[in-house]
């Protein structure tokens, strides 16, 4: 149930501290045990997949690493400190795209974007809309996120990859509703930000295209 | 550390601690109860204007005044929840909440029947009054807030919050109602120190009720509490062995 | 004691001087209220523990039932 | 690839815009409140009675607490959107404090829904057959207090925000906590129509406005961190 | 392989069965709207006059805005998890009439939320004073008029189902629709403490209740066929 | 554009009529044409993935087919008769599982079957039982819905398929969020309805593995 990686990335200088890593993680929800004693490092350049069965824990992990529940026991170490003592380092070099992927239905995707970006780091509307096209909804820019289709919207919080400045992404399960296209697309996506020496943490169902994938198990 | 403290010691500590002291605070309470009720049944002269009615304050003074404790009791169970993530803390909150609602109603209901001789009415817009029927209000917020909220990790620490928030505004109600409209029995008129205008004969047995609410308070809360301990921690060993012994 | 009693017979004591319905409606009220709220943690107590026995039955028979290899799961 | 931020400013100045084009794009946000608070006001004379006389007693009243159950319902759209569509996480997951986007939101929301009432009501006074002396004392302590409402409205949204249709329960936790300004608000008013200063009642509004200016966000942020669990 | 559907009748029981069961489970949705009914009863003491002879004058008008306000905010819960869990959807693919489903649906709404309110109101008609031959027109009023508030409500909710919140567009709808039926209660109570028979009063009520019986379900029912598309 | 299936499944008498079919659809959003001119039939015994881009009309198709869209034109024929006059006896025989489940999270597994049941046909609580069991939700029967993950959601509504005594299944989008075991579940429920002389309209954008399996393409 742990995995200890040992790749890693030449293209930083820190490499040798992991990016993120979690000691002896404990877990339980309704009395059931999801899991405990789970170690892993996630180093710079990596793309780590967790997976497990429907309800084996890996949503709950992935909103635990990233402080959004705090119903479990262990620590989380970001670049070696714990993520506690340094949220606002943490939260600026985090990118977090849920199950509800955070893209407001009535503004447009433009919109959207712009807010998302001040929040992390301010862009110009040139690259929102570049990184829309990249994305695949060109034309759809200033359409009210509402009238997209359900892949659609998904795409809008793909954009933020693009844009995002962030080092470490937390992907939960981003590849629900994407045509193959846009699972092409997003596995590129996840690729260069790996060669650039960022970090990807991703659940999914779907095999994933991605060289020097690390796996990790749940339940 | 303090996390493990809270998992595994605290409520089986707690039921076991309580086990112990259960039965001699019954007793305490028990003694103080039937010397309170006989006495101020029996034995209190009655007042020259209220005449025996007089003998209703003896149930009425100690359950409102006790229903005051109710929000700064659960604003500090929520504190302790939310600072040291004690689940102990938390149960007694969740267990003081309807007990509250159950005091402050009969708080109401005795005073208001009180009322209905003293001051021909079974209700007024007082000061007092008002503010005791927001806090009623305030509490059945806080017991429907947990039962809205189906996380129970995420229902205690909500309610605790609401509780410290709830704990200041009920000063600031209690303030400002009584700045609005006030009727009612100025607080301290039975103080202690102030007994000048009441013989000891009455106000003694005052205190030896309110002193048996107290502990008929703290043997409900624990009762409650041990109940809500085995509920929470079925899954434990020792409330296993418990169930399976019983 | 017993001349400082401040009634002079049974039934003075019950009329209370012509507040009985006041004065005896809150103290039944609070007898009521006393005994439900010792009486019902005892009794939910039990109720918990009667529960709890059960759950622990059937997990365990379903424990030996896995075991055997009597299920189905398709 | 080190991440430069935003200052908490810019961040706080975007999460105002961001909700005041939200509601511009869904104008219905914005009439609601008002209509119903003129709604609500227009129930009295129906159901209580239409004399001019009787009803001038009541103005006052009536007046304040339509605008109390106006502000109250209003809160329902404050974090609800936002936390369906996942934004909410966002907000939490920013490298900014969360006490000021919290009050930017709740800044925002004000203007869009605390505003238009306190303006609207000098006409609804007058509807109401309201004692012309009172106008003033009705329009600052609406002013005034009408921010400490959804400031405190704010906690029992940030309560219940995950529950599906929570109208109801966040007016049982919130009006009850919102006594004290009702109470400022009409005694304001009362006092001023037998001769007293305004100034006293206006100051206590104020002291509770700050009160709840400082505190109010840090009670909701904590709150949401709880229910968006 | 042919289905061999179940009776209407057996799918109404089934979804008012339902709908109980799931009230069962948020026992605050049963509690809330009469604690509602209770809190914004209790602003008017405190925000018009605690002076009882005022407060009666007042009573029978506070109690029927205060039970109509009640009414409205609690229809918010009406379809709204279903439309969002996507129940109502099947609804509108069963194959039993639509009309008995919302029905069904309507009279485990009101059983659980308008009951309450109507059975908790002489309480509050005494704390407010009312006068005393008041109080059998006040019950029976809200009893005939509440299902009809329900009724009407329903249409708003259905109209309104896909909106994020929906609280105060719902009672700008269905308030005014719902004034007749204020005003017909309020008269019944005030031309009986005239001496008036109540039995006229309540007949009108009563043919309200018929109508909106009869018609409601269908207006609910084609607003959803409309706005869940 | 348009697909004219000829395949035919003996298990029916009337299996000449196609089950359903379309005839000259039409539907435009947003002054986009999302299709025009779409024929297509489905016989008994038929599964037949609908296939298409983000944003082609996939969902909006199938919303039409079940009726609850009306924003369209052309017809639509349920065993040769159009839907709009025998809408009972269509609604009897239709199972419809969009992208809301139609699971209530306050009910348990067991509680929203029996009411789904109702609806159509009423089902034994013992085939509840065995169909949850079957899904692999053995143990959450009796859970509410809101604990469980969102692939186990998915499970819940996949039970209906066990119990549904429906011979046309519309599925939208069914295998997000479920794991590998639940992909192999479903689709070897969809042969075996196939199989039984039932119909199925899936779209997805998975790869199915379906003997048989006809495809229509959009945008
Ligand atoms: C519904 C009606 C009533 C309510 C809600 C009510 C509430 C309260 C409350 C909250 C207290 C404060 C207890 C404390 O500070 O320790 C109190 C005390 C008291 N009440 Fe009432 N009361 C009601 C009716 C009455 C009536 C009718 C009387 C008799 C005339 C009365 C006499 C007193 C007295 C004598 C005290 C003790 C004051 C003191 O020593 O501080 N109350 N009541
Ligand atoms: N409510 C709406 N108003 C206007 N246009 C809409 C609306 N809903 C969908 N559309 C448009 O209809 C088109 C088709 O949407 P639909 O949801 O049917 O796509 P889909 O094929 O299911 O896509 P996906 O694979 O992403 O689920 C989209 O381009 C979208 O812009
Ligand atoms: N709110 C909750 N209360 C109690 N238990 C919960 C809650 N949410 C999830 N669980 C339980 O936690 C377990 C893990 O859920 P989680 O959502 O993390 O699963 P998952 O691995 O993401 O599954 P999936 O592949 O279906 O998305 C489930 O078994 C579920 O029953
Ligand atoms: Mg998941
Ligand atoms: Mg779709």
């Amino acid at each position: 149930m742990s995995v200890a990686t040992t790749a890693e990335s030449e293209s930083l200088a820190n490499s040798k501290i992991p990016v993120l890593a979690a000691r002896d993680l404990y877990c339980e929800r309704d009395d059931r045990v999801l899991f405990q004693h789970l170690n892993f490092e996630l180093n710079a350049g990596q793309v780590l997949q967790i997976q497990g069965s429907n309800g084996s824990g890996k949503t709950t992990l992935l909103r635990i690493l990233c402080g959004l529940n705090d119903g479990y026991q262990g620590s989380i170490f970001w670049q070696g400190v714990e993520v506690t003592e340094q949220a606002e380092q943490f939260y600026a070099d985090l990118l977090y795209i849920g199950h509800r992927v955070g893209v407001s239905k009535v503004l447009t995707p433009l919109e959207n974007l712009r807010w998302s970006s001040t929040l992390q780091q301010r862009v110009d509307d040139a690259v929102i809309y570049q990184a829309l096209c990249d994305v695949g909804l060109r034309g759809f820019e200033e359409s009210q996120c509402f009238t997209l289709s359900a892949g659609q919207q998904q795409r809008v919080s793909l954009a933020r990859l693009l844009i995002s400045p962030a080092r470490l992404w937390i992907l939960d399960e981003p590849f629900t509703t994407l045509d193959t296209t846009g699972v092409d697309l997003l596995e590129r996506l996840l690729q260069q930000h790996a060669d650039k020496g960022g970090a990807v943490l991703v659940t999914t169902h779907h095999s994933l295209q991605v060289p020097d994938l690390q796996r990790l198990s749940l339940g | 550390m303090w996390l493990w403290f809270s998992k595994l010691g605290s409520p089986k500590w707690f039921y076991e601690l309580s086990g112990k002291w259960l039965p001699w605070l019954i007793a305490v309470m028990s003694l103080l109860l039937i010397i309170g009720i006989v006495w101020a049944l029996l034995f209190v002269p009655p007042d020259y204007q209220q005449g025996n009615t007089i003998r209703i304050m003896y149930i009425h003074v100690p359950f409102a005044s006790i229903s005051l404790a109710f929000f700064p009791l659960m604003a500090v169970a929520g504190t302790i929840t939310l600072v040291w993530r004690m689940k102990l803390a938390d149960m007694v909150a969740k267990t003081a909440a309807p007990l509250g609602a159950w005091f402050t109603a009969l708080a109401l209901i005795s005073g208001s029947i009180w009322g209905s001789d003293i001051w021909g009415t079974w209700w007024i817009w007082d000061g007092r009054l008002t503010s005791m029927l927001l806090q009623f209000f305030l509490l059945i917020g806080v017991i429907s807030l947990r039962s809205a909220l189906e996380d129970t990790e995420a229902a205690s620490k909500a309610c605790a919050v609401l509780s410290i928030v709830g704990c200041i505004n009920v000063f600031v109600i209690k303030f400002s109602v009584d700045w609005w409209n006030t009727l009612h029995q100025p607080a301290g008129s039975f103080s202690l120190a102030d007994d000048a205008p009441n013989p000891p004969e009455v106000w003694v047995p005052l205190v030896v009720m309110i002193l048996a609410i107290y502990c008929f308070f703290a043997v409900s809360l624990i009762l409650a509490t041990r109940n809500e301990i085995l509920v929470r921690e079925r899954r434990a060993q020792w409330v296993e062995d418990l169930a399976c012994n019983s | 004691m017993f001349e400082n009693v401040q009634f002079s017979s049974l039934s003075d004591f019950f009329a209370m001087g012509g507040y009985a319905f006041n004065v005896w409606s809150v103290y039944l009220l609070f007898v009521v209220f006393f005994a439900i709220n010792l009486a019902v943690p005892v009794i939910r107590k039990k109720q918990i523990l009667r529960e709890q026995k059960r759950r622990l039955v059937l997990a365990q028979e379903s424990r030996v039932r896995r075991e055997t290899g009597n299920d189905t799961v398709l | 690839m080190s991440a430069v931020t935003t200052t908490t400013g810019a961040a706080f100045i975007a999460t105002l815009r961001r909700d005041l084009l939200i509601a511009y794009k869904k104008k219905h946000d914005v009439v609601n409140p008002f209509m119903f608070f003129l709604i609500v006001a227009t129930l009295f004379p129906i159901g209580i009675s239409p004399e001019p006389e009787r009803l001038g007693e009541i103005a006052a009243g009536v007046l304040w607490i339509a605008a109390l159950l106006a502000a109250m319902l209003s809160m329902d759209s404050l974090y609800r959107s936002d936390f369906e569509d996942g934004s909410l996480e966002q907000l939490l997951l920013s490298p900014h404090p969360l006490y000021f986007m919290v009050l930017a939101k709740n800044i925002a929301h004000w203007l869009v829904s605390g505003l238009p009432v306190v303006l609207v009501s000098p006409l609804i006074a007058y509807m109401l057959n309201l004692p012309d002396e009172a106008y003033l004392a009705v329009f600052l302590t609406l002013l005034i207090g009408t921010p400490v409402l959804s400031l405190l409205g704010s906690i029992g949204v940030a309560l219940t925000v995950g529950l599906g249709s929570r109208g109801l329960i966040l007016a049982v936790i919130t009006l009850p906590m919102s006594v004290p300004v009702l109470i400022a608000g009409t005694m304001a008013v009362q006092q001023t129509l037998n001769g007293a200063p305004l100034l006293g009642y206006l100051a206590i509004l104020g002291a509770l406005l700050l009160g709840s200016l400082a505190l109010a966000p840090l009670a909701s942020a904590a709150a949401l961190r709880i229910t968006v669990n």
